[in-house]
């Protein structure tokens, strides 16, 4: 079985550790700060530095405090707040240690896409492709292929970039995989999943080693 | 005293094309009350500054109404067509311009009208169609894209409490745009829970000093939620 | 009798109204905040908004409220501290009204000259050159002559500009002048002083109209 | 825990050739212990990063010492000779260089230091020694000088206060360069007059983040004054 969004974000929970700053994109990211280890700092561009996991109860939403999907969080001692040019200044300034998007495609040498379907028409950008530019360490998660079984990682990306081999690691529903000099790497499989399996739904080459870990959740 | 009895009043002044920033994100620190009197007003032709014009924002009003002829934001179509905006609709018809921006982009242009910077160099974009029709130039060996400043004739904004001198303090994520916009426009509007006496704010809490704004009015928070 | 410091302070105080935002270069132009009209809102660019006059008493001396001399000021009500980054993109940003700075040499285009003497080399720029950009009107306060009897407004400056043409207003010991687009006119002149006096110590054309008022203290 | 029990044993790791942001205005926000430390721990060959280096000022005895190697300032020497400083005697002598610059500029190169952008066009200059060797262009029909971010090895700052980690509020005018040196050095070392625990300090009214800082140390303030 493919990994529930919930175990996505689990898995990506086990890169943080305490004294990392660290900011959550829109959707599935949003779901990592409620694993995440004690002592990490999440960062909201919208103007927070220290908040927690999404607020369960709809009746304690304040329009005031909120993350960058819109969702109710409350902060954690040590918190501040700022503007968006602020925020953007520690973004962009090279002062986030890790920040983790969602993704539409991931290319092999790391180019990310993630804010437009051509399809569609518009998009739109928020603050992902100056997290793309800035964080240090960028972690794409998302489902390993679309709803209609098209690959997301791919040679190149089809749609418009966010940004070009700003990609380090993809955390997907099937398996974890790094960015290298090399090219792309096979680094873990989700349980009961196949290497062939990920190589089917892979429309681009990957690195295997002879022997490819479980995730560990 | 820069008090004005109602939103619709200290809109007076605004009309027909101008270009007009709206701060907040999503319902945090939006002004709402001052938005819903532009819809009000009925100007048009606008050209809007916003974060976000989303399912559920306020500024989407202006689409309905056919107010808008521009917008430069950061979200602006949804990339699941299942429910769609009027900005979108009116976007697809070709009957308002759209201008997307990256955030951290969309914030700095702004700080920089304020700040007196014409232009600067991002590293923000290159490779992507954020650069398209923009002078890039390598620093660091990184490729860097030329971004101008935007101000604006009017910045609508929301803040928790106000001075009689206009002095703001904000509240939680409520700082977002409305820091820098309060800067970057020739007449900003702030709509605030409550005006204070001056000397009454600690002078070390102020975010934003008085000189920057030049109406208030004393308007509820309409806590409004974004659908995405 | 050539005006006193005081009494340059005091004439260059009258150019200011109630509300404007005004910076004060260091020196001569610090004496003005003790001379202004109540509701003047003077700025330090070291990061106050809202500040009177020079302190006389030293032992209210507090190191972290002085103005941008370092001398010591109390705030007044409503007033504000910030960065210097925030303090200058207010000035730069074209947010203050007034900014009076001294002079070493102005010239009648308005070319201003006050941070070095080439014979000492080095200099101090401060402020004065932001304040020179940003600010929506530049008055200049200096005596007319140096020590030595030399002309300090002059047809071009001689010592490393400043701004170019950024002066609107000089107050000197002897007279008001002003920067026009057809020249620098003669305003006013200080009691007990004559025109032949003004032009005598002005190593440049002036615009002299018929009547030229006494300045008023 | 980011606190050091003295200002000498923050100043651990800091080298021969290192560059140095040094907070504080005059007397306001000066991080006076700090600049003591470094003069006592001999360093030399330094590029220091400051607002003055005046009569009186702390970083003067850096000069004394012979610690110097450059010097960026925008009050380096003063006009009257009547008194002189060590510095400008280094000075005169070839000792130490000099980049002399606008006050604004200086504040703004180092905030675009700490915020990823390395360059930006300022209005301020043009016409002056200080767009000497500087690309210059026209936006909006003026001229402006392109003008470089500022970072640094190693920023010493003052604040009143901090938490444990590291979020600072400040005193008065003591802000100044405090606030954008925290954000463009790889090594933040700030001295403080008291640390409280995380958490005493409302999140609304912290001006530096505690990111920005790697070591705390507490020290009482230095009244040092400025003689020109």
């Amino acid at each position: 079985m493919p990994l529930t969004r919930e175990l996505i974000a689990m898995r990506a929970a086990r890169e943080l550790a305490p004294g990392m700053v660290v900011n959550l994109g829109i959707g599935l990211p949003t779901l990592v700060a409620s694993y995440a280890p004690e002592g990490v700092l999440f960062q909201a561009e919208n103007g927070i530095l220290g908040y927690g996991g999404v607020l369960e109860d709809d009746a304690l939403f304040d329009p005031d405090m909120i993350n960058a999907g819109g969702q109710p969080v409350a902060t954690v001692p040590g918190a501040s707040f700022f503007s968006s040019d602020a925020s953007f200044a520690m973004i962009r300034g090279g002062h986030i240690d890790v920040a983790i998007l969602g993704g539409l495609q991931v290319s092999v040498t790391g180019d990310l896409a993630n804010w437009m379907v051509p399809a569609r028409g518009g998009g739109s950008i928020g603050g992902a492709m100056d997290l793309a530019t800035g964080a240090r360490r960028l972690i794409v998660l998302m489902e390993h292929v679309t709803k209609t079984g098209e690959g997301r990682i791919l040679p190149e990306c089809t749609y418009p970039l966010t940004g070009k081999g700003c990609v380090n690691l993809i955390v997907t529903d099937l398996a974890v995989l790094e960015v290298t000099a090399a090219g792309l790497a096979l680094r873990e499989i989700a349980p009961d999943i196949t290497v062939a399996e990920v190589l089917r739904a892979t429309s681009a080459p990957l690195l295997v080693p002879a022997q490819v870990p479980l995730m560990e959740l | 005293m820069k008090e004005f009895p109602t939103a619709d009043a200290a809109l007076e002044g605004v009309t027909d094309g101008m270009s007009i920033m709206a701060g907040g994100f999503v319902s945090a620190g939006s002004p709402t009350n001052l938005i819903r009197a532009l819809v009000r007003r009925g100007t048009r032709g606008l050209t809007a500054i916003a974060n976000n014009i989303g399912l559920g924002d306020e500024l989407d009003s202006l689409a309905e109404h056919g107010q808008l002829a521009k917008m430069i934001t950061t979200f602006a179509i949804r990339a699941s067509g299942s429910r769609t905006t009027h900005f979108e609709r009116q976007w697809r018809a070709g009957a308002v311009a759209l201008e997307l921006v990256p955030q951290g982009t969309l914030a700095e242009r702004i700080r920089a009208g304020g700040a007196g910077i014409p232009a600067f160099w991002s590293p923000v974009g290159p490779d992507t169609v954020a650069a398209e029709g923009k002078e890039t130039r390598l620093f660091g060996g990184r490729p860097h894209v030329l971004e101008h400043a935007l101000t604006a004739d009017v910045a609508l904004i929301r803040a928790q409490r106000a001075d009689e001198r206009g002095n703001l303090v904000y509240r939680g994520a409520g700082r977002n745009f409305n820091v820098p916009m309060a800067t970057a426009a020739r007449l900003v509007i702030a709509e605030v829970e409550e005006i204070v006496p001056t000397g009454s704010l600690d002078p070390e809490h102020i975010v934003t000093p008085g000189i920057y704004v030049d109406r208030l009015v004393r308007c509820p928070a309409v806590p409004v939620r974004w659908q995405g």
